[in-house]
């Protein structure tokens, strides 16, 4: 029974019972209901093995909101042990779980993958492509996420979640401070996502820059676009860091390595370095392809093309370069002196310069427009204000001397929610609403939108604003209760009030899911918003190869020219379309990392060397495989085109 | 698949084209990956607690012998893709065998010089130094390793299918990932042994 | 047989053992700490990019100016990572 | 209009907020030169920045009022417009301006809050180790070779130089009142300057998350004139019992423990991890050379401390 013993919870609730419960229950049910509908061939071939962007996009997409919901569950329940003081409702080892897999489940397997998902669906569209690259490594990189977010989720109910914080710093993270396996999850689970991340960006790069429309230069690409390339390249040059981190991680804590511990030369802060190396360029990473969602929308409901395009362009590639050099603001107090201090500081505000273009660039594309306020409209408009507050406040703690006030602080958590929350937030619901329509061939109901609109952005308000107030008032970050004597209850009280709300408005748009799905009209064209990119020029729902005809360009917005002005979007003929073949070796081998990963967390040598060298066999396997994909036929492709508009 | 015959057999069609970039972007991702390991190794290159230092374990004749073995199976993995590009399949595998055991003696070589970094008592948790330098001679390593698997492989499908366009791409991306661990050892060479020896 | 040795390759490998060489003087000489770390930056770079151009035949395709940004940006990024680190590490508490 | 209601409600809720505030918020009530530079700071970036925030939202309101399809003739059709030269030049030199403003508060201030407080010069400095550990602090007086735990208690008017370092995970030292806060960590001692002008009661905690107990690490910080302080020294002279390496490794124990009070510092049998004691690789340095310098550490941290000013001057 020992062996047994460290799958056990160290710290187990009733809520962790019935969690185990409920997700043995649901596992259950999807099984046996996937078999009762026969629908596992169905599943097997057109989902496990597909290697189509768009659906690889839905599924990132699903994956995400079920994240979201599960990162929401845990912010509900910190808010509540908070809001008023000296609650019991939960002990501090829980608190600090769940304020742990909070950050890392939004940050990582909820934010990264919407917006892949998203990137995944449009980008090749918006650039006139028939698929990535390299489709097979786009499943790779999905697999290798999903399979890493489950590892790190199962994490609750099978030996523990980890507790020190989704910063992770060392040595509280070391095996004298966290003795559970709950930091291993961290390590190992976060670097099997992470590298099919880095896949990712490698598979977009390639996708943008080789395989453009004819005649779309880099200056004609949508911004979009552009902002998914320039985010790619932080992904490449950033993840490798994150790679390292956690592996020396992983060896300090399985293999007795000293790179972060208290004696034998190690060093605490070289995880903290390393970490925010990677870290700072992260946050980038979710925020930029939501500056191109905001683009793309404002544009699209301003009825105008975008203003100073060339400078929205310059502005990205000056933020990516930024996001670079600013890391160490994460870490002023760590005893530097002035002078490195300094440098970080100018280095951090230069940061609000690009990004004070891009505000002022949006506002001055709504000038003369004629603007239709729909729901993805409504969030980018609420972006606007919301965004600055969160941007300037970024301004006031990147002032090293007044950081040592505000670090550590609820100031820093309001700051970094008034960032994420319209930055990236806002934007996939943004895009998701927005490209739902291309995705699955209906809209989703706009009231039910508003509805859940208002009910986010207020809430979203009342949750977070106290938290600038509570900061300056000396409330720390992360602590799981307080004294009445401290004054913080009543502020608290409001945050929790306004994180009901912000569950409300997110089970707004489950319903609207629900019931848009069922009564919401099919009968809508290619192009139900009036909207100006590539996207909206193929059908719906869109072809397996994209577009019939690769499309010719010669603007930023030719499929606005093409309806305004009669430019020619598709010259020449149909010919016969070169397709990958679907494959099951992305699954499988990303279902051996997955219990390569357990393995790993729990210590199990022989399995993890078996699983090892089982994807190692999956590799060899790719290097002698001969896969020349398949051809559609001409009398195919006119086949379906005819049946598509025929369908309008 | 449209071969486009003006081009060199591993640029031939699109989707080799795709790869060659696409890996390019790849060793891209890999320089971000030895910086964060070089950066962490010159972090802790003084942090060696009770251990041994640098200066102590390091030798010159092991170290010349790798460099030796890695310059030079650089030199005839491009005489390799040389060959190929000559059309002679031939002259390309002998010169990728060659390559190959050149990576294997290096490889050798660095197996003995751990060993006995491990009888002298310095292991991978003896001190933050050294955990540093065998994970980053360790990274190394292991990408050699991972080289002579993927090599073998290459020179298999060579050998069976011929000089067509899809083994081309594959042996010219080999021979870029080879190259770059040669780079990268230059660095190790530099900054890891010379500087500790001085 | 000439042809499977082309002069430029050769040459390039001849060049680098040189530089190797040229390297290894910083151990045999007694040299200041600064000078034997410019000696060996510039070895070290001239290595790099000799492999990089000679043997790696980086600008031979269409993709030159991207392949030569992808570099330069990765090295970009290593610079940045290694001395921000030293400086932020070591240097700034010094 | 609906987008008003949304601004009126927010106004609503931050009013309701700042009003519902008896007391002025901890970090803009200084009780000492630190906190004071710092809560300036924080004043004039909240000044600047709420310039920024406003020019933007008029422009937004502005935007969104005029130019709504509602109030549109049905046929308008927006035009194209490529950009302005003159609006982005604008709208980029301001925001430099701004930042070079703030770029230069922030390295002067910085600089100041990082030496001996203003007007405190003169002044030999008190030094007191501050060393943390799961969960609580550990306060050692070596002039006065006295050690309290969980309380600290200090002279006004004196300049307090706090030397950090921790027996665990990583804390952060913080008297908002007193100034902002610094790390202290394992391997390193890390140098916090503060000074109290006025006495009273402050609240002091570790801020930086360091496990279970962490919300708990507080102490209180007592301020007082110096003859006070000096007969309370007195008093725990006479009374304490002396500390003992047994006493503190059972003090290290993780959990939280009340405030006691010893004679003698752990220092003694325990030293902090400066000099030859640092475990951080840049001074456990095996190197020979290096040990001469770690004796003179504080003068070449100091020398050093008043170059970089310089520089970042001239910068």
């Amino acid at each position: 029974m020992d062996y047994f013993d460290r799958f056990a919870v160290p710290h187990p609730s009733p809520a962790i019972y019935a969690s185990m419960v409920a997700i043995g229950l649901t596992m259950l049910a999807v099984v046996v209901g996937i078999t009762y509908f026969k629908k596992w061939g169905y599943l097997w071939r057109e989902w496990l093995t597909t290697v189509d962007h768009k659906r690889i996009g839905i599924m990132y997409i699903l994956s995400a909101l079920l994240m979201l919901f599960r990162g929401g569950a845990d912010a509900i329940m910190m808010r509540a042990q908070t809001a008023v003081p000296d609650n019991g409702l939960l002990d501090g080892q829980h608190y600090n779980e769940i304020f742990t897999t909070h950050g890392v489940v939004m940050i990582l397997f909820m934010a990264m993958p919407f917006i892949i998902g998203l990137m995944n669906i449009v980008t090749p569209l918006q650039v006139g492509a028939r698929d990535v690259a390299f489709p097979r490594l786009n499943a790779v990189s999905f697999w290798l996420f999903f399979m890493g977010a489950m590892l790190f989720n199962i994490s609750f109910v099978v030996g523990g979640s980890p507790d020190a914080g989704w910063t992770s710093y060392f040595p509280l993270a070391s095996n004298d401070f966290s003795e559970s396996v709950g930091s291993n999850y961290y390590a190992i689970a976060i670097q099997i996502a992470g590298i099919g991340t880095l896949l990712t960006g490698i598979n977009f790069i390639v996708t943008i820059l080789k395989m453009r429309a004819p005649g779309m230069n880099l200056m004609k690409m949508p911004m979009f676009t552009w902002s998914i390339l320039i985010t790619n390249f932080i992904i490449v040059f950033a993840f490798p860091v994150l790679t390292v981190a956690l592996a020396l991680m992983t060896m300090d804590r399985l293999f007795g390595t000293q790179f972060f511990t208290m004696a034998n030369g190690g060093s605490d802060m070289l995880w903290a370095n390393l970490f925010w190396v990677w870290g700072h360029p992260e946050v980038y990473i979710v925020i930029l392809p939501a500056f191109g969602i905001y683009s793309e929308i404002i544009s699209t409901f301003a009825r105008r093309n975008l203003y100073g395009y060339n400078s929205m362009v310059i502005s990205m590639v000056a933020i990516s370069t930024l996001s670079f050099v600013v890391w160490a603001h994460h870490f002023y107090t760590m005893g530097h002196g002035a002078m490195v201090n300094g440098i970080f500081s100018i280095t951090t505000m230069a940061i609000a310069v690009p990004t004070g273009v891009k505000i002022f660039n949006w506002l001055f594309t709504l000038w003369k427009g004629k603007i239709v306020f729909t729901v993805p409209m409504l969030y980018s408009l609420a972006f606007i204000p919301i965004f600055t507050l969160g941007g300037v406040t970024g301004v006031m703690l990147a002032m090293a001397s007044a950081d040592y006030q505000y670090h550590n602080t609820m100031f820093l958590v309001a700051h970094f929610h008034y960032v994420l929350i319209p930055g990236t937030v806002f934007a996939v619901l943004a895009g998701f609403t927005y490209w739902w329509p291309k995705m699955f061939g209906f809209m989703l109901s706009e009231k039910i939108g508003k509805w859940s609109f208002w009910f986010i952005t207020i809430s979203f308000n009342v949750t977070f604003f106290p938290m600038f107030i509570t900061g300056l008032d000396g409330q720390a970050r992360r602590m799981y209760t307080y004294s009445e004597s401290t004054g913080y209850g009543p502020l608290n009280m409001l945050s929790f009030v306004g994180a009901i709300g912000l569950a409300i408005g997110f089970a707004l748009i489950v319903y609207n899911i629900y019931w848009s799905t069922r009564y919401a009209s099919r009968n809508i064209s290619n192009d139900p918003w009036d909207a100006r990119s590539l996207e909206w020029a193929t059908h719906t729902p869109i072809p397996e190869y994209n577009f019939a005809i690769v499309p010719t360009v010669d603007s930023t917005e030719a499929f606005w020219d093409s309806k305004k002005k009669g430019f020619k979007l598709f010259g020449g003929k149909v010919e016969k379309i070169h397709m990958p073949n679907n494959s099951g070796v992305p699954f499988i081998m990303s279902c051996i990392f997955f219990v390569w990963g357990f393995a790993m967390v729990f210590s199990m040598w022989i399995i993890a060397i078996i699983a090892t060298l089982g994807i190692f066999a999956c590799m060899a396997h790719r290097s002698f495989e001969k896969d020349h994909g398949r051809y559609i036929s001409v009398e195919e492709i006119e086949e379906t085109e005819n049946k598509l508009r025929g369908a309008k | 698949m449209k071969i486009d015959n003006s081009l060199p057999l591993e640029y031939s069609t699109e989707e080799n084209r795709l790869k060659i970039f696409g890996f390019w972007i790849f060793l891209g991702a890999e320089i971000a990956l030895f910086a964060t390991l070089f950066a962490t190794y010159f972090v802790l290159v003084n942090g060696t607690g009770n251990g041994p230092t640098g200066e102590h374990l390091f030798k010159v004749p092991t170290l010349m012998l790798q460099t030796i073995f890695l310059l030079t199976s650089s030199f005839t993995i491009g005489l390799g893709i040389n060959a190929m590009r000559l059309g002679s399949k031939k002259a390309m595998l002998s010169f990728f065998v060659i390559t190959l055991i050149l990576g294997l003696g290096f490889l050798g070589v660095e197996i003995y010089e751990f060993v006995e970094y491990v009888h002298e008592g310095a292991t991978i948790q003896t001190s933050a130094f050294l955990s540093s330098l065998f994970t980053l001679l360790g990274t190394h390593g292991a990408h050699v390793t991972l080289g002579l698997f993927w090599g073998t492989f290459i020179i298999l499908q060579v050998k069976k299918r011929g000089l067509i366009p899809e083994t081309a791409n594959k042996a010219f991306i080999f021979s870029l990932y080879w190259h770059f661990l040669d780079v990268v050892w230059i660095f190790i060479f530099s900054f890891v042994y010379l500087k500790g020896m001085m | 047989m000439k042809q499977l040795f082309p002069r430029g390759q050769v040459m390039g490998f001849a060049f680098s053992l040189i530089l190797t060489l040229v390297a290894l003087s910083v151990i045999v000489f007694d040299l200041s700490l600064k000078m034997a770390m410019i000696i060996l930056l510039v070895t070290a770079f001239m290595q790099a990019a000799l492999q990089l151009v000679m043997f790696m035949h980086a600008g031979e395709s269409e993709d030159k100016a991207s392949i030569y940004t992808n570099v330069y940006y990765g090295l970009f990024v290593a610079l940045v990572t290694i001395f921000g680190t030293m400086l932020t590490m070591i240097w700034g508490y010094q | 209009m609906k987008i008003k209601w949304a601004l009126l409600t927010i106004l609503f809720t931050i009013a309701t907020v700042l009003t519902g505030c008896d007391n002025p918020l901890m970090v803009l009530d200084p009780k000492g030169p630190v906190a004071a530079t710092q809560a300036d700071v924080i004043m004039i970036s909240i000044w600047t920045m709420a310039f920024v925030v406003l020019v933007v939202i008029v422009l937004y309101i502005f935007m969104i009022m005029k130019y709504r399809a509602s109030k549109q003739r049905d046929d308008y059709e927006p035009p194209h417009i490529e950009g302005s030269k003159v609006l982005e030049i604008i709208w980029v030199a301001i925001p430099i301006l701004i930042v070079a403003f703030l770029s230069v508060v922030t390295v002067k201030t910085t600089n100041e809050v990082e030496a001996t407080p203003k007007g405190y010069q003169e002044q030999e400095p008190l030094v007191i180790y501050a060393s943390s550990s799961n969960w609580k602090w550990h306060f050692s007086y070596p002039e006065e070779d006295i050690e309290t735990v969980n309380y600290l208690f200090i002279p006004t008017n004196r300049p307090i130089e706090f030397k950090l370092y921790s027996y665990g995970p990583i804390a952060s030292f913080w008297i908002p009142q007193l100034g902002g806060q610094k790390y202290a960590m394992s391997d390193m001692v890390n140098t916090l300057h503060l000074a109290a002008d006025v006495p009273g009661d402050y609240m002091g905690r570790n801020s930086n998350f360091s496990g279970s107990g962490f919300a708990q690490q507080t102490f209180n910080v007592k301020a007082m004139p110096t003859k006070e302080y000096d007969k309370w020294v007195d008093e725990i002279k006479a009374t304490a019992e002396p500390i003992t390496e047994e006493k503190f490794n059972k003090l290290l124990e993780p959990g939280h423990v009340g405030q006691s009070t010893y004679t003698g510092t752990h220092l003694e049998f325990s030293p902090a991890p400066e000099g030859e004691h640092a475990g951080h690789s840049m001074h456990g340095s095996s190197d020979t050379e290096k040990t001469d310098s770690e004796k003179s550490d504080e003068s070449t941290k100091d020398s050093h401390e008043e170059h970089s000013e310089h520089s970042n001057m001239n910068h």
